[in-house]
């Protein structure tokens, strides 16, 4: 097939977007932290951002995407974009790469969630090119890239599996390993900027219709009905986890705009296969979910500290179990229980699960090497201090 | 009167003022400070240099209490504000001649 | 006909720029206020768009473009979005759903102009689904569903009737219900954060090319004649309410960015009949205008606090009339006076008069009811302590 | 040819991007400077982009896209965009006019990186439409317009000649004309607010996506390499400078967001030339180049204060070099000194040192002009008061 | 010479300053600061639980006067800063044992 | 020991802070204050009419030192703090009656 002019127009847009979502979980993240991390914060994600462009364009993108060996990884036929071209089908093949190019960067910003105010930036970046390459790249692969989970009819349209589960358990992991900020649970961390995290998920609910309609890879009418059930989700999310933290005290903005997130995370890898009124339980029980998986976190005492476990592990997890529930085939060619098909359901908890293990797993021991090789943490001081000083020699002087 | 100024740590000032108000020292003015002691801040290292912080943040508690409160005053700061480090911070004590509330024109010294 | 991917594309993107007009109109608004009610200025731009969200999905888009019911409002074909599918003409019929979603979320948005710093959450949730459903959903079926507006010929490219005029004089009849800020006209209750208000602004404008040129509902020559009149209308604005008041005192910059908005406003309803040059003289009489019209609200002592009147409801009401003057029919069908006829001018005066008339009255009877039923503001003390913390227990530690 | 809508839509939606970099150049900006001033600098950006806009449509289009005068300029054919119109070949006449006016307007914001803090607005605005007059507009011409440098065969694909060396090189000019700051090099002033700054990075890298990619103008193969080449760039210029600040003290955000702009700048002028290896290389050299012409300016005691010069002037004539040097002619039809053709480079080299010489003089002289005329610069009581109050009457209340 | 220091609602800040520059009293430094008095703030009922606020937002006032203005201007401050409603601040009166410019070398006490 | 106020330029304030340290007086609380003199702040003109921008940024030192410093204190701040032009600054001295640490119960006055 020869390349569309509107579907090449549609995915660039879109990869635009996606790309914007990085620097939005930046924002999103740095109102979260103390007011002397949040430069920190957002860097983190720039840092992500052109380390997994490079790594992608190096071999990451003929790890995910070049042709399987054995189910398990890419070979590195397309090693520095090595034969990927601007001809393809429908969209060029190399603007494919770099629509997944983002993919995998906001990936890699989400999991800084866990390392918030005591990462050392040196370490940040040795670990970041190890989970990209050694998490993030395989779970690309086996799921999109014609992996085993692909061939067994494991599906996730835009990222459930992809990125959220495996970013949010990476998270989990990464958290155990660095361990707690000083002071967490003695004294409160309230997020000191509000409004500027509000500011990046007003980004990333702008993005993430980049991220679930150009999942569809072309503009038609499969990418109408992601983006459709892309808000309604997000919509649903937001109004549930309000709802819900409502009942409990006051309706937060904070927790409104989690559970937009959690709604997001959600439809993420249904946004394919499910219609409006599914996404609306969706988005409904992903943000009383998240909100609970949240306040559980807290009460283990856990800092994973910007809750990229409670919501886009645990989101995305209810998301890509939602498929093997809400799919109907006449939009996706998938058929849940509600259709009154059980095999993806149990595919879908089979690869969710394995995803899970593995991310979390993986992670864990990756942490604990880089930990071991040059500590993943700053020191006491400079954590008291701050990241924003200490990391970069910068501070807010509003 | 004396006016009391305690300068401590941000992450220690809810257990200050909690532990004051328990005690009935509730009137207090707060303002967010940098300051540094004999420590001169904090020497981060930075490839083998030193990098000094000098100015960290902190908390500047001001109140104005009756004179045979200060003792009492000083230790809850010192009970709650402590952590044992260097930059826990200091307390100072002043004179005041004479106070009074906007809301009324009555000075009433007792009150406060 | 069948689906245009060039169409799809560009529309599906246009809907992801309105939507991020929503917290624009957040940030806009946040700036303006005291810093005590910032994060819940910018949470009411997100709680209208979730809430409208899902009433569209439920019944709003039946109402406003399901069949015709007389003229005055649509049946309940449409009910949880029930046939509205994946395809169409030109673009899904999904897509037009979701577009027009985008449209009567921001329209909810720009109303909160009229209870700043005062108004209950709870009530704000109940007075907005009223709203969206009593006053908007029908004048969108009057003008754009067929109803009786759109039989007569009254036309409205974009929203100048249906988003600007509704608003801003549903704006004006709240704040007279809600009453003013506890200290109006006393003591200054200057913006705390003009950057934030710049920032808002400019997500307005760069969202406002997807409202206008996405109205022409393809990406063909009407869209780009909208896109160009679009920007031109803004600048316009921008200068001159810059130039207006600056002849008075400094040229600040918010006066800089109200005049661009005004501009926008005033060339929505325009921005598919008219050419360059008209939107030069439309946009420079929209600044003008509307910094008189709140100068004019100010010395009424009108608390309408962020001047969604004055800019929204005078600047749509006169770009609704500048259709009747500029228009050419070479461009969107449609011929004003200029072009030597004068009926067009007519039917745009009174459909402007009828929408402005019924808005008022609609949403004071709303809000009366709304006040009885549960009080729409706060208290005294929680006014003072500000909405951000008496509505959502969170407060900026910047 | 007949208009394709998947061109047009993806040029419309490239222009809305490329409109969000002036006020994101604003931002971007105006966390660079002293809080006093941050308005300011971001209204700037608005004047800038509302006062091109206008010129625009009343000639600067027609002087530039007009039809060529002995290759120096174009005629006034166009004047008020008579003639411009909703047909063309691929995308129409009027969407290649609003996307250069888009990036006429950007031009002119970078600009302001010279006048930063100390600028009187009035003489700004004199300034600045002289300026995008006799400067920019015959360069557009000479580059992209059919004037002598097109027809020599110096080609630049989306602007780094006639954006980002002109506006550098304008910048260095108008600093040395209006005088560094008071108690510039005495005291510190240091940025104030960096998460703003990267903010206004974010914007901009984002942005930039559709000023690379759109300047295909179609959404074809071409577009798909410039959009990823860009993205490459950025994130090789932002490691780059981050590594080279590292070796001499702490990475801070500023240096890796200042070595994506240079990265940006630098790939610019040569995204539709060459491939994305060449991108590693053209965005490492540009963030050190960039970093050592920023220290080389410190050095000078020069206040060129934003560095325009440093990062958009060099970057961009590296990046204009760099097309003679990489590229390929399988990707745009030209190559360069590693294909084996020299001549390009020489021709580049050509453009790139006349249009350095003609803004850098060009300017000049207009800078004088305006300060004979009326001051380019504030009283020194308004600069220390700073110019949001001095110029605008307005302050940040946070 | 004597410190003023007046704590007043930030609404009622630019009503004050003109009283006192109409009165002659002009040097003043001023901070943005958060206090509670002996009401403990505001306590907001929330679900019948009373939340209080106890923090709030005040301005801080000082000014360094002849010992002969100290009543004139508590007085000003109090005519203007008044609402009648808790809350409405405090003013302290502290002594002070030399002032001096940083402009100039002569100390010239009279000045201010 | 005296509480020595000083109200000076914020581009000043780096270099009187290292001529501080320089000569041993390093403890200091530093707060970001907005003021005005008597020159009330700087009269802008605009359109003939004068604009007073009444309330300019400041920084304020405060320093909690032995009696004998205080001449040296003011001193270094009159140094390094000067431009010769208006808004300057001012310096305060006040009485402290006592001064303890946080860190410790031992009270220490020689210390500071
Ligand atoms: N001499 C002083 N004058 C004014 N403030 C001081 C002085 N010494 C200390 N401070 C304030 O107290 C804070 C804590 O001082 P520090 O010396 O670090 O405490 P500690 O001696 O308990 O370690 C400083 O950050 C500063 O704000
Ligand atoms: N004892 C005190 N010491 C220091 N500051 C105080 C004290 N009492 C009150 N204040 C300050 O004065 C402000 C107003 O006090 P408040 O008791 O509310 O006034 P009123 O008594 O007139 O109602 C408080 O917010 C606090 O900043
Ligand atoms: N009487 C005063 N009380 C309190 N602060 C003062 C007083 N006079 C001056 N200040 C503070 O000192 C700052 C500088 O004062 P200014 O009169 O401008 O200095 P100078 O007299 O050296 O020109 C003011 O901005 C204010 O913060």
């Amino acid at each position: 097939m020869a390349l569309d002019s509107g579907d090449t127009a549609f995915i660039l847009i879109c990869t635009a977007l996606v790309m914007l979502m990085t620097p939005g979980v930046g924002f999103f993240y740095g109102g979260l932290v103390r007011r002397k991390n949040l430069i920190s914060m957002v860097a983190l994600s720039f840092v992500a951002l052109s380390m997994v462009t490079l790594q992608w364009v190096f071999f990451g993108y003929s790890l995910a995407f070049g042709p399987d060996i054995s189910g398990i990884i890419g070979s590195f036929t397309f090693i520095g974009l090595e034969g990927v071209g601007t001809t393809g089908d429908g969209i060029p093949d190399l603007l494919f790469m770099v629509f997944q190019m983002a993919f995998a960067a906001i990936a890699l910003a989400i999991v800084t969630s866990a390392v918030a105010e005591r990462v050392k930036l040196s370490a940040f970046i040795v670990f970041g090119l190890l989970w990209t390459t050694l998490i993030y790249d395989p779970i690309a692969h086996w799921v999109w890239g014609g992996g085993w989970a692909a061939q067994m009819g494991i599906v996730d349209f835009a990222g459930g599996i992809v990125i959220h589960i495996s970013a949010g358990f990476s998270a989990l992991a990464l958290a155990l390993v660095i361990g707690k900020r000083v002071g967490f649970g003695q004294y409160s961390m309230d997020p000191h900027n509000i409004p500027m995290t509000l500011l990046g998920g007003a980004l990333l609910w702008f993005g993430w219709f980049g991220f679930n309609a150009g999942s569809a890879l072309a503009a038609n009418g499969l990418a109408v009905n992601a983006f459709v059930v892309t808000n309604i989700s997000a919509a649903s999310g937001a109004l549930a986890w309000m709802g819900a933290s409502w009942v409990r005290g006051k309706p937060s903005s904070l927790g409104m705009i989690s559970g937009a997130i959690a709604g997001l995370g959600a439809i993420t890898p249904a946004a394919g296969f499910v219609g409006p009124l599914a996404a609306i339980v969706i988005g409904t029980v992903s943000g009383v979910l998240c909100y609970y998986a949240l306040l559980f976190r807290m009460r283990k005492g856990l800092d994973e500290s910007l809750d990229a476990w409670a919501i886009h592990g645990v989101g995305g997890f209810w998301g890509t179990l939602s498929i093997g529930i809400f799919a109907i085939a006449s939009i996706g060619g998938v058929s849940g229980l509600i259709a009154g098909v059980g095999e993806q359901f149990l595919l879908q908890a089979f690869g969710a699960v394995t995803v899970m293990v593995f991310s979390f797993v993986g992670t864990y021991i990756i942490a604990r090497f880089v930990d071991a090789l040059m500590g993943l943490r700053v020191s006491e001081d400079e954590e008291y201090v701050g990241l924003d000083i200490s990391q970069h020699g910068e501070s807010i002087q509003v | 009167m004396k006016l009391v100024i305690a300068v401590i740590r941000p992450e220690k000032f809810e257990l200050v003022k909690k532990a004051l108000e328990a005690e009935g020292v509730v009137g207090m003015t707060v303002t967010e400070v940098k300051g540094r002691g004999e420590q001169k801040g904090i020497a981060l290292q930075f490839r083998g240099r030193a990098m000094p912080v000098d100015l960290i943040p902190k908390i500047k508690i001001e109140m104005v209490i009756e004179d045979a409160d200060v003792d009492k005053v000083i230790s809850i700061v010192r009970a709650n504000g402590r952590t044992g480090r260097p930059g826990d911070g200091r307390i100072f004590v002043l004179p005041v001649e004479s106070i009074c509330r906007v809301r009324t024109d009555l000075d009433d010294p007792a009150e406060s």
